[in-house]
């Protein structure tokens, strides 16, 4: 045996050892502002995690991370970065408030399914966009799918303002408003919306694409190297860009869900950077659709505890963004020592000499 | 004042992880001779060297320059004892001018450059250097066999007491090779400098070096006088004797090392591979192919030769679908081929490409993982679009056993793996399955002994068996022994064509340099 | 008013724009730039962007000196910017990963620490009258510039003289072009690339400064609207050359003048459209000039987004 | 005691909307027997919503004040719906009986009346008679205080324009510091603003040379001299109206509305460059205005819109109270711009 720590036990205990480095710099940070720090971990986990109020809040806000984590995590995985992931969320947001003013829809679930359908196809297809521009030009993805992303925010803006606007919508102008059956509601007595369900079942259904399917092993196989790739004839152009499509359709499906459970018509409040916080989350689940869930859920709690280190300690909105600042510069930094964590913990036996080999 | 500096290393060891590549290593290199280090893939070769110059710390042992220890932390304390290296990988760098890459080799940089001062300097080192380059040129510019002689020039500059070189031949032709060998046994013997150089061609042991030292698995196994070598001594004591007739060795691997005499076959078969007019353009849009015609038909080995970056890798790239097409066609028995996946399996065509793990392997995948890239999406390993857990790596642990590759298990990335091995694990990729069409590029540039030996007996009884085999070989060597007819290629277009029974080295020689040049190389006598 | 004076006025408009709205722009770029010539991309400046022009504002406010301030803004944006260098030379950490990790803690701590900034005003970097000599008040008040901006040109001007003809400038294009060539000659990958993160910051940083210091000249937690996320794209529009950084500077901070520009003389209604015209006009360019079989020229080759 | 919780959507010390309401909010906070949780920064999704609830079970808020335009509808209705037993008073909302919650209200101020004497203040002052208005985006409470400043200037001197700039986001620095100067090389010379934090559109303007009339809260520390008058809420009253019926256990004051009369929205004191006629046409319409005597929209002939159309016929007179200048989708005669 290596003197290592096993990969999985390792997995868990890297980032939790990270996270309990970014927990007690912010302690410090706190402190030093003159803050008790027990009392903003206390009240961190509080509103996190202490009661179903807190848990509730925290999952409802993990949900939409979830689907935008996984518009830069597949594309990933197809070697692609990809951070306009907030464009393919707010076009979504428009087909879905947008469909039903141009059919007539069935109201009721089927009517639903086809205006998420609508919010998916839009973001797929703007990340798509990014792909195939990649393709066909050798443009960079990443800085086209940000160029693309202020596009569609610009774009979203001036459709909702303008040609799409509800006259009735004075002061906060929108779109028409979703009617009342075709909306999302909660999940049976909870407080979180159904689009919780769609998170976690998207982010499953991505972990078995990749891991299960024989299209996602060719997609991984075009992200880890795509000239063997096209050695081996995979049709690289086209799982690059379907990757990019899925990608995409889960952050529009995003946006949808926002619309359909949230605002219920869209409009300029549906821009507020869930598409970069999934940057993040994707990030530090290294591109890996099951860690996503953890990850995003960790996100909501840090979002949802933030309302009460207001409230109760009178810190600064900006609590959050410090404390998730340093736990995820502590969790991407302590990539450094995986393989190296067992070091740390056992003693380094003298190996023997001979290689391992199949043949020897 | 410079002279040669004597070279020893006293027991150098040097692990990585729970791996020994290194294992006590002595060797001794007398100044003012050139010193051969020998070993199959993975012996510890590139490892021994990256120690001694410092660019890796060893674990145990000491190196001593001139008889005396000396303590090497970076390359840069190397350099400044007068220890020139010239890396297995390319260290030019590609975005600077050939003079602005020569700067930089110097080491010490000025705070500000005085080009006028520095450009007469180089022009005038140039001008004594024995080969030269445009000093406004970069690298993209350059083809390998100039960016490896850009390499060797960075490093006389520095009028180095000992020059290391890291396989510097695989991309250079052999009158290159010579050419560049030559000088350098010149400046050794004029006892301007010590060189220590790392290859896997006998022929250059024998022809050009005083010394040679054999590792293998990371120990040091022969050091001896070249005088009086032969290949098959030299070859002995690198894979060990036991492993040449060893039981799992293929039945041709034998023969094919004692090769001389091919065996009998039948005549060519009908058209497998036709081009017709094809044309391809460079990574700088540059025509790099520029049409050209050819048929290989079932049970032939067509070889390319050519100086390389005259078209070659443009064109095998074409082929194997991983470069677009600008005009023309390519059908494989009768069919128009694009490459796709389905036309691979139904065509049968397969590849060896050229430096597997950049080309043909993803290096965060496992090796069971990359053996099954031709055959992940098909019963057994697939049904219905979903993947049989495990049934890749049942297979991928067959085939790692029947191609011997050395690895810690299937499930080990396969960046892990040594060159000659990734490149093994290639073959038991393209070559488990009988193929109509093979597409090879440089099979054996980086193996050993055993396993060039092994490739060239696989292709050869591929061809046996009806395969059309078109293979691009920077090695002309390798080309006459192997094939049947050879095409030279030469500024993207064929330019020459014969049949390899009785084709004259001197005539390839003199098309592959465009025609102009005379080769008045000796006809050096195949060693291997 | 006749049509000719209005675009006549209208150019003055964007011109003036131009190097009112493109400084921060220059700044950024040019930080990005000599950070991505040493292969790594820098997502993070928009957080060193928003945290210097936190710290720069408050440097000036609290020694009543600009300069101070400017200082305290480069100095900041170098502090972050460094973490951004130490946290992705560590193995396996990715520079765009760790790039959105910095934007996050960089803009968390500038809002946190800037609450008590808001309110007060600051000493504000001086105005140059290049435009004294003219009688029209549009065109003075277009030339009434910056006194940053004039040290970024000078600044792009040294630095693209720099990277041909300096030692240190030779050795940052090596570790871009190469690791494994700087690695041979024993330079020390991690150290410039670090160094010219740092660099970058503390450049950005001035970007900083002259947002909370100059244009809009004040401090508040919207001044940064994507600024410095946007660098990245600057710097491959320039191909990485500084000089091409100030054109480009000068094209977004116009292109992002044009709107306001065109209101102003009565031409509305696509306001929101008026404002993704820089980000369209990059892509347009970008798709215009890349192509799929090449590598843009210029390129570091050991940056993952040149291609 | 009772528990009031209040919601800002920027920063609270932004010099303009959101410290309108800070400092009402710490005016309230010195009341005895008031418990005041504050949140700023909450953007207007379910982070709202989340915001409010938590008030309400973690901290036991009974009346929340959720302040942004875009928490009303559908955020402050949702939670409302789900805890009857607390008062929502959402500012700027559109109330409707019937249609909303009872525990649900909405209250604000005809700032507009603030804006007209800014206006006559402007028209006074301006040279050039060229006036700029930066704005946030056409919507109806925008559009009513750019036409009411118009309005306001004209009835000094019809020739009077104003050049109205859309930035399209309630806070955007830097496109509002472009919009002034752009104004300002129009020979602009009296600016005032609706943007959520006018301190940039003041200091730019002052910078230029040029006169600027406040929004929201007083500006007047950033440009003594440049600023001359400014449109301030004065929230402490609405706040205190319908804290009193909370604790005295009243209904739910639902529709409260208030402009210059009822205390709602007060001016600024003038700058000591607002000339003596500026300060006595202004004033004497002031006094009007507190007598309940004087209406902007109508009452003096027919209003135009500035494409020519009669937007409100002569003799019609719409009083603040009237729902239908709720829903103001045009700019008046002498507006430059487009909605
Ligand atoms: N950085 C490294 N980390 C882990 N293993 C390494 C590393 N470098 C080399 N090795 C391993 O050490 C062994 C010796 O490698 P080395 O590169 O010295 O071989 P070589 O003799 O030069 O082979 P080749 O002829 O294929 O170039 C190989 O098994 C290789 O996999
Ligand atoms: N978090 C991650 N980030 C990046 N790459 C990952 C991650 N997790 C797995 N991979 C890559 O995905 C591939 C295998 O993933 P996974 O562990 O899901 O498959 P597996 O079931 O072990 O594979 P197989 O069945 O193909 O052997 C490997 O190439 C691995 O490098
Ligand atoms: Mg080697
Ligand atoms: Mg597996």
């Amino acid at each position: 045996m290596t003197p290592r720590l096993h990969p999985a036990a390792e997995a868990i205990a890297l980032p939790v050892l990270a996270l309990a480095g970014g927990l007690a710099l912010f302690g410090l940070f706190v402190w030093v502002d003159g803050h008790s720090p027990v009392q903003a971990w206390t009240l961190l986990f509080l509103g996190a995690f202490g009661d179903a109020f807190s848990l509730q809040n925290t999952l409802q806000r993990a949900a939409p991370l979830m689907l935008t984590a996984l518009c830069v995590a597949l594309p990933a995985r197809a070697g692609l970065t990809i951070i306009g992931g907030e464009g393919a969320l707010v076009l979504g947001g428009l087909a879905c408030a947008g469909l039903p003013l141009l059919l007539p829809l069935p109201m009721g679930s089927a009517g639903t399914a086809l205006i998420l359908l609508a919010a998916a196809v839009a973001g797929g297809v703007w990340i798509a966009l990014a792909g195939w521009l990649r393709q066909w030009r050798g443009v960079n993805e990443t800085i086209s799918s940000l160029l693309l992303g202020y596009t569609a925010i610009a774009l979203f803006k001036h459709v909702v303002e303008g040609p799409l606007r509800d006259p009735a919508s004075l002061n906060k102008p929108s779109t028409l408003p979703l009617p009342e059956a075709l909306r999302i509601g909660s999940i049976g007595g909870f407080d979180v919306h159904w689009g919780l369900v769609f998170g976690v079942v998207a982010c499953l259904l991505a972990a078995w694409w990749l891991g299960a399917t024989t299209h996602g092993f060719a997609t991984r196989v075009v992200g880890g190297n795509l000239r063997a790739a096209q050695l081996v004839g995979l049709p690289a152009r086209r799982l690059i860009v379907v990757a990019c499509a899925l990608g995409g359709a889960a952050a529009g499906l995003a946006g949808g869900i926002e619309v359909a459970a949230v605002h219920t018509a869209a409009n300029a409040s549906l821009i507020v950077g869930l598409g970069y916080t999934g940057i993040l989350v994707s990030f530090v689940a290294r591109h890996n659709p099951l860690a996503i869930i953890p990850v995003a859920i960790l996100f909501g709690g840090f979002l949802a505890a933030g309302s009460l280190l207001q409230r109760r300690m009178g810190l600064p909105d900006a609590a959050v963004p410090v404390l998730m600042g340093f736990c995820f510069v502590f969790i991407l930094a302590s990539e450094a020592w995986r393989g190296r964590l067992g070091e740390l913990f056992v003693l380094r036996r003298p190996q023997p000499g001979a290689p391992a080999g199949a043949s020897a | 004042m410079t002279h040669a500096l004597a070279l020893q290393t006293f027991e150098l060891s040097k692990r990585f992880g729970s791996f020994t590549a290194l294992d006590r290593v002595s060797i001794d290199v007398r100044p003012g001779t050139v010193h051969a280090l020998l070993g199959e893939n993975g012996a510890g070769k590139s490892t021994l060297v990256k120690c001694i110059v410092g660019y890796q710390q060893p674990d145990g042992g000491a190196v001593l320059l001139g008889g005396r220890e000396h303590d090497l932390p970076s390359p840069a304390a190397a350099r400044a004892l007068g220890i020139g290296m010239v890396y297995q990988h390319f260290t030019v760098v590609p975005g600077m001018t050939v003079a602005e890459n020569l700067l930089m080799a110097k080491g010490e940089l000025p705070a500000v450059v005085n080009w006028r001062a520095v450009r007469s300097e180089l022009q005038a080192f140039m001008d004594s250097a024995p080969f030269r380059l445009p000093l406004d040129a970069t690298p993209q510019d350059l083809s390998a066999g100039e960016r490896q002689k850009l390499e060797i020039l960075k490093q006389l500059l520095l009028k180095p007491r000992l020059l290391i070189l890291d396989e510097p031949t695989s991309v250079l032709t052999p009158q290159e090779a010579d050419e560049v060998l030559g000088t350098l046994r010149e400046r050794a013997h004029a006892g301007l400098c010590t060189v220590l150089m790392i290859t896997h061609k006998f022929r250059e042991v024998l022809a050009f070096a005083d010394e040679v030292s054999v590792l293998r698995r990371g120990v040091l196994v022969a050091a001896r006088a070249v005088q009086g070598a032969t290949a098959s001594e030299l070859g002995a004591s690198m894979v060990g004797a036991a492993a040449v007739a060893g039981p799992e060795a293929p039945a041709s691997t034998t023969a094919a090392a004692a090769d001389t005499a091919a065996p009998p076959r039948t005549a060519p078969g009908a058209v497998r591979l036709a081009l017709q007019g094809l044309q391809v353009r460079g990574d700088r849009g540059e025509r790099a192919v520029a049409g050209v015609d050819l048929e290989v038909r079932a049970g032939e080995i067509v070889g390319i030769a050519g100086v390389s970056g005259n078209g070659q890798r443009e064109l095998m790239e074409a082929l194997a679908g991983q470069r677009p097409r600008e005009a023309g066609r390519v059908t494989v028995a009768g069919v128009d081929y694009r490459a796709t996946r389905a036309q691979n399996r139904h065509l049968k065509v397969r590849g060896l490409p050229e430096e597997p793990l950049r080309n043909g392997c993803v290096g965060g995948m496992s090796v069971a993982d990359n053996i099954g890239l031709r055959s992940f999406d098909r019963p057994p390993h697939a049904r219905a679009g979903l993947r049989v857990p495990g049934s890749l790596a049942q297979r991928a642990r067959e085939l790692i056993t029947q191609f011997r590759v050395k690895t810690q298990g299937e499930h080990a990335p396969m960046a892990s793996l040594s060159g000659g091995n990734v490149q093994r694990a290639v073959l038991a990729r393209e070559l488990s399955e009988p193929a109509d069409v093979l597409l090879v590029s440089n099979p054996v540039f980086g193996l050993d002994f055993t396993a060039v030996a092994e490739v060239h007996a696989r292709l050869r009884a591929a061809r046996d068996g009806g395969s059309a085999v078109l293979m691009v070989s920077e090695d002309l060597d390798e080309l006459l022994q192997l094939a049947d007819r050879i095409v030279v290629m030469s500024e993207g277009r064929f330019v020459h064509a014969c049949d390899c029974a009785g084709a004259s080295r001197h005539d390839i020689g003199r098309h592959m340099g465009g025609g102009e040049l005379t080769d008045n190389t000796p006809d050096l006598k195949v060693a291997a | 008013m006749s049509t000719s004076n209005l675009w006549l006025d209208v150019l003055v408009a964007v011109l003036g724009g131009a190097i009112r709205v493109g400084t921060p722009f220059l700044f950024v770029s040019l930080g990005e730039c000599i950070t991505e010539k040493a292969g790594r991309i820098n997502l993070g400046l928009e957080g060193v962007l928003v945290f210097s022009a936190m710290a720069g504002f408050a440097g000036s406010y609290l020694t009543g000196h600009w300069w101070m301030g400017v200082l305290m803004a480069g100095c900041s944006g170098a502090l972050i910017a460094m973490l951004h260098g130490l946290v992705s030379s560590l193995p396996r950490v990715n520079d765009i990963a760790a790039g959105i990790a910095i934007m996050m803690l960089g803009a968390g701590l500038a809002f946190y620490l800037g609450k008590p900034l808001i309110q007060p005003q600051a000493q504000q970097i001086p105005a140059l009258a290049l435009g004294s000599w003219s009688s029209s008040p549009q065109v003075a008040a277009a030339l009434n510039i910056n006194a940053l901006f004039p040290i970024g040109v000078v600044l792009a001007l040294v630095l693209a003289w720099a990277l041909k003809n300096t030692g240190w400038g030779l050795k940052l294009r090596m570790v871009g072009d190469s690791a494994d060539a700087a690695r041979a000659l024993g330079t020390s990958v991690t150290g410039v690339r670090v160094a010219a993160t740092t660099a970058g910051g503390f450049i950005a940083g001035l970007g900083g400064a002259s947002l909370s210091l100059h244009y809009p000249g004040s401090w508040n937690e919207g001044l940064s609207s994507g600024q410095g996320l946007i660098a990245v794209a600057l710097v491959i529009f320039a191909r990485w050359h500084p000089v091409r950084c100030l054109w480009a500077a000068l094209l977004f901070g116009g292109a992002g003048a044009l709107g306001p520009a065109l209101q102003s003389v009565g031409i509305g209604g696509y306001y929101h459209l008026f404002n993704a015209v820089p980000y369209v006009l990059t892509l347009a360019i970008l798709v215009w000039t890349c192509s799929p079989r090449q590598s843009l020229r210029g390129a570091p080759a050991e940056l993952g987004v040149a291609r | 005691p009772i528990t009031v919780g209040i919601i800002y959507v920027g920063p609270r010390d932004d010099f303009g909307y959101n410290q309108a309401h800070a400092e009402a909010a710490a005016q309230l906070k010195k009341m005895p027997g008031v418990k005041l949780v504050e949140e700023e920064n909450v953007p207007e999704t379910q982070a709202v919503q989340k915001s409010m609830q938590g008030m309400i079970s973690q901290d036991g808020a009974k009346l929340l004040f959720p302040t942004s335009f875009g928490y009303f509808d559908p955020h402050m209705l949702e939670v409302a719906k789900k805890n009857t037993g607390v008062r929502f008073s959402h500012c700027g909302g559109m109330w409707t009986q019937g249609k909303h919650p009872a525990n649900t209200g909405s209250f604000f101020g005809y700032i507009d009346e603030a804006q007209y004497l800014n206006g006559v203040v402007a028209g006074h002052m301006s040279k050039s008679k060229k006036l700029g208005f930066v704005a946030a985006k056409p919507i109806p409470q925008v559009l009513r205080n750019i036409n009411a400043f118009t309005m306001g200037a004209r009835s000094v001197d019809p020739k009077i324009t104003t050049t109205v700039i859309f930035t399209g986001d309630w806070s955007m620095p830097v496109k509002e510091a472009e919009a002034t100067n752009g104004l300002a090389d129009q020979g602009v010379d009296v600016f005032t603003m609706h943007v959520d934090g006018p301190k940039v559109v003041v200091e730019t303007a002052a910078k230029r040379g040029k006169m600027v009339c406040g929004y929201h809260a007083s500006q007047a520390k950033l440009a003594p001299q440049a600023y001359l008058t400014g449109a301030e809420w004065n929230w402490l009253t609405a706040y205190t109206r319908i804290l009193e019926a909370a604790r005295t256990g009243k209904p739910h004051p639902n529709f409260v509305r208030g402009g210059l009369k009822d205390g709602f929205v007060k001016t600024s004191a003038y700058g000591p460059a607002v000339s003596e006629a500026a300060r006595k046409g202004a004033d004497a319409v002031k006094a009007r205005m507190v007598a309940g005597s004087f209406d902007i929209f109508g009452g003096s002939g027919e209003i135009k819109d500035n494409t020519g159309k009669v937007v409100v016929p002569k003799g019609k007179v719409f009083k603040q109270t009237d729902l239908e200048l709720e829903g103001m989708n045009y700019l008046v005669e002498g507006v430059i711009g487009k909605v």
